[in-house]
């Protein structure tokens, strides 16, 4: 097994080979995206039943919960690949660590609007300082922070690797900040008010898996698209990009 | 042939998408000078600084004394001395206070009075006897560089890594350095240089860079 | 070339093996000097702070309960903004005249010498700040065990405040446009340290017990003294990697 | 099917602009992260087209 993944991990390391490999595997993946966010989208607006609490509002659910999840999920990830370019300075890894910032950003922006729209007739107020939202605006924060000094830097490679230590930073400080925002939230508004009713119904809950795996294929998807373009840009002088881009 | 100190093979270096050094290899002996030429961003510089471990955006292998140099790391460091176009001077201290900072942070065994006398000598040596004590910024050009120049006669080192040691000296500056850098090499240690200035040393190696697509000759 | 030294200078096995302390204190003693030298790096962080918070009085009224309601929030958020002003001077004066080079190449380990740098950086322009605040804190009618509470959670919150600009410091000192680009990188991060500064100085003003909230802070400074400075190394080493 | 007709399905009770809005809104944000790598892809490859082009005439 570990051989498979060292191989795989070896293979997917040269910018040529992940370039055709991915482009083989996104129709698959669109594919699964499509058949799983669609399904997931009309069963939680049309069928799911309102929610007895919060009537319909609650369907705005089936967006925020996958792009918060999805949100966190790429930070994380991009830390991950952050620790590939400094230990094994793997050029792969820096482009796929480059593409994430920008679509875990639009996720965590998502999750903010649409939690606040979400707020809107649940509260009455267009923002609440709720515990999971502000840890979420802090992450936005953060991903702008990653982004802001990627831009800052011409130099790819020195880019790809001060961008690592930030997010690695950055991904070691999450827990932190979740857990003084949610300190911090409680010491200010004792009365914590849960996002969505406390038991759900399955025919709520079945969607809202459905969606959060669709999502997870959508950003599977939105990466490979930005990473093939990391790749045609920092590979230009290659002869195989040459060629490539030669014959179509 | 005295001992082999630095040896280096294949190494090669692209800078923004353009092959500045391909397949750079040559060893350096005690007592030898090697001098890098080339003209303006032909990577005398980043050539000088990949050597001296300031920067590790290259391939290839690196050797100090026998040992490649990613295990010897921390004896490259007290072994060889750096000498930048920016020399590290603060000008708000005085040279004594920038020469001790500096040996101090080479791991210099000697203290307090020891030190002292051995920084004084140094800095009689370029002709700042009387200024030892005088804040840099008070000083002139020529004898700013000087102060930075006081490094060479104090601080140990086998290797010097010198990147244009020559500019804003003045003539006789240049021709003592020029004796420095022999005496250095008579007794053992060796030299890496990158000047435009004509150097008159017997048996002086030469490095061409910038020769298009990373290419270099030595003779 | 006859002085005891330079027999060294060819057989450099006389050299002492580096050794942590001589690194951190040849840094540490330098930067105070230089420090002192320049006194307007030194006294420009205490000014803004000083002046920011007088200003939150004359934009919010002078009521004392107001005022003494957003005191713990002013001050803290004051001494986080003089934090950033500073920390600029943090590696840019040694980038510019080469001595950061100097460190780099050094056989003390970086990580080291960063500290004695921080730690320097923090006795200059943080500490002033927390003397001070004593005063600021009778002009936004603090009690006198609030007060005590600034004091204590500033002791040890600012040294994590340097640390984490620092880290924001090293990543950008090569770069032209690094100031703003700091405060984007350092503020999200700065998060925790305030909550948990602000929380102790407001328990203490309602006479709550804020020994908790002071812990947590101290658990955050061993946090920051123990990965922060490897973290700075690592930046400063890809800043000058170029 | 949770509504009895169409109109009711987009009313949504009272909830109805703001459920449509949320989700225009992610329509908007994952629409404009598709075509961003579209356009950039097409945008690169004429440059490079361009880029070969020129070194030839150069050569």
């Amino acid at each position: 097994m570990f051989a498979t993944i060292k191989r795989l991990y070896h293979q997917f390391g040269s910018p040529r080979y992940f370039y055709d490999m991915t482009g083989k595997m996104l129709p698959w993946l669109i594919a699964g995206a499509v058949l799983l966010i669609i399904p997931g989208i009309v069963w939680g607006l049309a069928f799911a039943p309102p929610d007895y609490l919060q009537g319909n509002s609650y369907r705005i659910m089936y967006i925020h919960v996958p792009a918060a999840s999805l949100a966190m999920g790429a930070y994380v990830m991009m830390a991950v690949a952050g620790v590939v370019v400094l230990v094994w300075r793997m050029k792969m890894a820096e482009m796929v660590a480059r593409s994430i910032a920008p679509i875990g950003a639009s996720f965590a922006f998502l999750c903010l609007i649409t939690g606040a729209i979400w707020g809107k007739p649940t509260w009455g107020t267009w923002w609440v300082w709720d515990a999971r939202l502000t840890s979420m605006l802090i992450l936005l924060f953060l991903y702008i922070g990653v982004m802001a000094l990627n831009m800052a830097i011409e130099n790819a490679q020195s880019a790809a690797r001060a961008t690592a230590v930030l997010s690695i930073v950055g991904a070691v400080n999450i827990p932190i900040i979740k857990y003084s925002v949610e300190w911090w939230n409680t010491l200010h508004q004792p009365a914590s008010i849960s996002m969505t009713s406390s038991s759900m119904a399955t025919e709520m809950l079945i969607p809202l898996l459905l969606c959060i795996f669709g999502f997870y294929f959508l950003f599977a998807v939105l990466l490979i698209m930005a990473t093939r373009c990391e790749i045609l840009q920092r590979e230009q002088r290659s002869n195989w990009v040459r060629q490539l881009v030669e014959n179509n | 042939m005295s001992e082999l100190l630095l040896h280096v093979k294949g190494l090669s270096c692209e800078r923004d998408d353009r092959m500045l050094i391909r397949d750079l290899a040559f060893d350096l002996h005690g007592g030898e000078i090697l001098q890098i030429e080339g003209p303006n961003g032909s990577g005398k510089t980043t050539l000088i600084r990949i050597l001296c471990g300031l920067s590790d955006d290259y391939e290839g292998e690196l050797h100090w004394r026998g040992q490649p140099r990613h295990r010897n790391d921390d004896r490259f460091r007290q072994e060889h001395l750096y000498f930048g176009h920016l020399t590290g001077i603060k000008t708000s201290l005085s040279p004594r206070e920038n020469l001790r900072w500096i040996l101090q942070l080479k791991g210099v065994g000697e203290r307090g009075p020891a030190l002292d006398t051995a920084i004084e000598t140094a800095l009689e040596k370029v002709g700042l006897a009387s200024y030892e004590d005088v804040p840099v910024y008070a000083l002139s050009a020529g004898q700013k560089r000087r102060v930075a120049l006081a490094r060479l006669q104090v601080e140990p080192a086998l290797l010097w890594v010198l990147d244009e040691p020559f500019t804003a000296i003045d003539r006789k500056g240049v021709a003592e350095l020029e004796a420095l850098i022999q005496q250095h090499a008579s007794r053992g240690g060796s030299v890496l240089l990158t000047t435009h200035h004509a150097l008159d040393i017997p048996g002086l190696r030469k490095l061409q860079l910038g020769l298009g697509g990373g290419q270099w000759a030595l003779n | 070339m006859g002085t005891e030294l330079n027999p060294a200078a060819v057989n450099p096995a006389v050299v002492k093996p580096p050794s942590m302390a001589q690194g951190f204190n040849a840094m540490l003693r330098r930067d105070l000097v230089v420090a002192f030298r320049q006194r307007s790096d030194l006294v420009n962080p205490l000014f803004f702070f000083i002046m920011v918070i007088a200003l939150f009085p004359l934009g919010i009224g002078p009521e004392p309960s107001t005022l003494q309601k957003i005191a713990p929030g002013v001050i803290w958020i004051a001494a986080l903004l003089s934090t950033l002003l500073s920390v600029d001077s943090l590696f840019r004066q040694d980038f510019d005249d080469g001595s950061l080079e100097l460190a780099l190449l050094s056989p003390q380990p970086l990580f080291v010498l960063v500290l004695g740098k921080i730690i320097a950086h923090w006795l200059v322009t943080a500490l002033p700040l927390i003397l001070v605040s004593p005063v600021l804190g009778v002009m936004l009618y603090m009690d006198a065990d609030t007060i005590q509470a600034t004091l204590c959670s500033l002791l040890l919150g600012t040294p994590v405040l340097s640390m984490i600009s620092a880290i924001g410091a090293a990543l950008t000192v090569g770069l032209r446009k690094g100031g703003v680009l700091v405060a984007i990188i350092a503020l999200p991060l700065y998060v925790p340290v305030l909550i948990f500064g602000t929380g102790a100085v407001e328990a203490a003003s309602m006479s709550m017990a804020f020994g908790g909230q002071l812990a947590i802070l101290g658990a955050f400074l061993i946090l920051a003294l123990a990965f922060a400075p490897f973290a700075i190394a690592a930046g400063l080493r890809i800043s000058l990697n170029g | 099917m949770a509504f009895d007709n169409f109109a009711e399905f987009l009313a949504m009770g009272k909830h109805g602009a703001y459920v449509w809005a949320a989700y225009g809104i992610s329509l908007l944000v994952i629409a404009a992260n598709i075509l961003a790598p579209i356009l950039r892809q097409r945008a690169l490859r004429i440059d490079i087209q361009r880029k070969i082009k020129r070194e030839k005439l150069e050569s």
